[in-house]
């Protein structure tokens, strides 16, 4: 019977990617996000080339951060306003498999193309040159943790009114590990020190957080079956 | 476990350790502020401003410790289910987050004097900081669902969830830290602390630690009254 | 019809002594019921006795405070996997994305249940039971409540599972429907399926009756928070 | 006692941090005891009713 598994797995998987990017979905919103808030700290700082290449990397891992966050409210309160979470703790999955399907769909869906955007906004922001392959890479080994971690936090708030507030305050004191390495990665390449100890912490810290996230948010989910 | 299960078992139990508790806190409250104020000495290089370190580093402590108790209360709330331990994580929070929030004001008073800024990104006090948040989390938590035992265990998740990731930010804070900010010449404590330091440290660490017992079987009392009247008002409602 | 469909070898489902605390109050207890292969079972009883709450539980959504549930022999699952293969739970929410089509949402429903896609004149069967046919390519969000709620109800023909878990099927149903789901249902029966239908409208379909609010809890809490 | 007070200088300091943790713990353990006070009153309040009226 393992076939359905990972049919069932991949079905919901692609369902979850096909919503992100339908109407309505969070895959436009995160991206439009992304750059607008990036553009605003040009305003807020400056055009001035020396200060935005200075905090480049730290505006745009944060601003990348709170993309992911802003696009994880939706990603249980969907299937649970319109039923459909109620099938999905009926399948052969499971509710721990269900949701490692839907982070990785929303890791797909919604982060890549925010690492995609990423060095057109390092071009924004004056970037060294240097730093737009250890951004890209960065941004690769370390987002996932964002999403793994923001799971937990969206099936936790999932039936609780205007739980988005509620979510970035649980979820963006976990996420200050991954911010730290992410752009120590970055800020290392860019000091011409090597960035692999920042990138392999920043691996661990994603790993970590594989381990935790689809078990808690299962078990956060379980609760708002009741 | 499931001796306590019963509130009025926890209440016969909590009347028992109260009056101790509060002679402990009582008795080492009046020796650790004299030892603290009066009794040691000052620092040869921070002068008297040293003794605000007599309710700095307990308050941090405290404030891992209540994190720590409100884990192990999570962990047996969702475990065997227990309703009490649920509690005794929505009750020790509070005194947590005022410890916290103690250690964050006694140590920006005390670095500024030192350091000429009342906040410097220095490592340990960060770390206070973003505990401080989480700390926030928790709490808010409670308020977000109708129903208590749902919303008792969200919170026994979170709580969890929180443990693991502390030992994660704690290092990813000092790695950062140390990034940023040369080794400060001057250390929260001095390097090497004097024994006439170590009592008043102790004594006050054992005076916060026995308030904590107090406040929190007095919270728990709180608690389990709060779950009885809106038991019964529910029993009112569903006759 | 269609070529006689295989029967079940579904087991008997019963319930003893089954008690169950939701929203902070014990809602029944002492629950007593069996249900045999082929055999239709009526949850009746005022609003808030428990009846969907009693549908959630055999769903596996809701744990039960007391007493045991039996599939047969062993004890009915209330894990994740073990409900995926026997039940389909149809409540009061349809479970249908309004991005997707009336086939988008029913190939996904049954790849996530069964691993499987259906094959086009099952899906046009389904569809042609509940006049919906015709919109099978329209996309769910254009649909009216009406024709959302016998969406939903197509589920019990997209996976081919023993025990059907009804929460008010018939409402909203106009007459010539609720004969196209009574007949739906004594089909299944026919096949040795099971059916607890949460419901006050006699279907026309037989089947003996509980009346949940007879197990009402006397003492709706723990003796000892009183 | 004068210089007992000026704490070598850094009396606005030491005392201020003194003096917010003791406001701090003492108005959260005072508000501790007395809704656990108030609260178990409530308790019986609605206890003695239920029972006149059960």
């Amino acid at each position: 019977m393992s076939t359905p598994l990972s049919a069932t797995f991949r079905a919901i998987l692609m369902r979850d990617i096909r919503l992100a990017w339908s109407q309505g979905g969070t895959g436009t919103m995160a991206l439009s996000f992304f750059m607008i808030a990036v553009t605003l700290f040009a305003f807020g700082v400056g055009p001035e080339p020396q200060v935005l290449a200075r905090i480049a990397a730290g505006v745009i891992w944060v601003v990348a951060l709170l993309a992911c966050l802003l696009s994880l409210d939706r990603l249980y309160q969907a299937d649970y306003e319109d039923g459909s979470l109620d099938d999905l703790a009926l399948s052969p999955l499971g509710l721990t498999g269900v949701a490692a399907a839907k982070i990785l769909a929303h890791w797909l869906a919604t982060v890549v193309p925010l690492i995609l955007i990423a060095p057109l906004l390092g071009m924004f922001m004056n970037l060294a040159p240097e730093g737009y392959g250890i951004l890209l890479l960065s941004l690769l080994v370390g987002t996932p943790a964002l999403s793994l971690i923001g799971s937990i936090g969206a099936a936790l708030t999932v039936s609780v009114r205007r739980g988005g507030v509620l979510m970035a305050l649980l979820v963006l004191p976990l996420y200050i590990p991954t911010l730290i390495f992410g752009v120590g990665a970055v800020d290392a390449a860019m000091g011409m020190v090597g960035s692999s100890a920042n990138l392999a912490l920043l691996g661990a810290v994603t790993l970590v957080a594989l381990a935790i996230g689809p078990f808690a948010s299962a078990a956060a989910l379980r609760l708002a079956l009741e | 476990m499931h001796r306590f299960a019963n509130p009025a078992e926890f209440n016969r139990l909590a009347d028992r350790i109260l009056p101790w508790a509060i002679a402990v806190m009582a008795i080492s409250l009046v020796a650790g502020l004299y030892l603290a104020l009066i009794g040691s000495p000052p620092d040869y290089q921070q002068g008297e401003s040293v003794r605000i370190m007599y309710i700095h580093v307990p308050a941090a402590w405290m404030a891992m410790f209540t994190y720590m108790v409100m884990a192990g209360a999570s962990f047996v709330a969702i475990v065997w289910r227990h309703p009490l331990a649920e509690l005794a994580g929505k009750a020790a929070a509070p005194i947590g987050a005022t410890f916290t929030a103690l250690a964050l004001i006694t140590g920006s008073l005390w670095g500024k004097p030192m350091w000429g800024t009342y906040w410097q990104w220095d490592g340990r006090m960060t770390s206070v900081l973003v505990l401080f948040f989480l700390y926030l989390g928790y709490m808010a938590i409670w308020h977000g669902f109708d129903d208590e035992e749902k919303a008792g265990r969200a919170a026994a998740i979170l709580a969890l969830v929180g443990v693991a990731n502390i030992p994660i930010i704690k290092f990813s804070v000092d790695w950062w830290n140390t990034l940023h900010q040369p080794a400060s010449v001057f250390r929260m404590g001095g390097p090497t602390i004097a024994d006439s330091m170590l009592w008043p440290l102790f004594i006050m660490a054992t005076a916060f630690q026995a308030y904590f017992v107090v406040v929190f079987l007095w919270r728990m009392k709180l608690e389990i009254n709060q779950r009885k009247l809106s038991v019964m008002n529910r029993a009112e409602v569903y006759g | 019809m269609d070529t006689p469909e295989p029967s079940f070898d579904a087991k008997a489902l019963s319930a003893h002594g089954l008690a169950c605390r939701r929203g902070g109050r014990m809602v029944f207890e002492g629950l007593d019921f069996s249900v045999e292969p082929g055999a239709l079972l009526y949850l009746r009883g005022a609003n808030g006795s428990g009846k969907s709450t009693l549908l959630r539980l055999i769903a596996g959504f809701v744990p039960a405070a007391d007493g045991e549930l039996m599939y047969g022999d062993d004890a009915w699952g209330t894990g994740d996997a073990a409900l995926s293969e026997a039940v389909v739970y149809v409540g009061h929410d349809h479970g249908l994305k309004p991005a997707l089509t009336l086939r988008e949402n029913c190939q996904t429903y049954a790849r996530i249940m069964t691993g499987k896609s259906l094959s086009e004149n099952v899906l046009y069967d389904a569809a042609e039971t509940f006049a919906l046919d015709r919109l099978l390519d329209q996309a769910v969000r254009f649909f009216s409540s009406g024709q959302r709620h016998r969406a939903s109800l197509m589920r019990f023909l997209l996976a081919d599972r023993p025990v059907w878990l009804m929460d008010e099927p018939t409402v909203g149903l106009d007459a010539d429907n609720r004969e196209k789901l009574a007949g739906l249902m004594t089909r299944h029966l026919a096949r040795g399926g099971l059916i607890l239908a949460a419901t006050h409208d006699p279907i026309g379909v037989a089947g003996a009756t509980v009346d949940v609010s007879q197990y009402a809890a006397r003492a709706t809490v723990q003796e000892g928070w009183l | 006692m004068a210089n007992f007070f000026h704490m070598g200088g850094y009396a606005v300091f030491v005392w201020s941090a003194y003096g917010i943790s003791t406001v701090a713990l003492v108005w959260l353990a005072v508000s501790s005891l007395r809704a656990s006070r108030t609260t178990r009153k409530r308790v019986e309040a609605l206890r003695a009713r239920r029972r006149k009226e059960g």
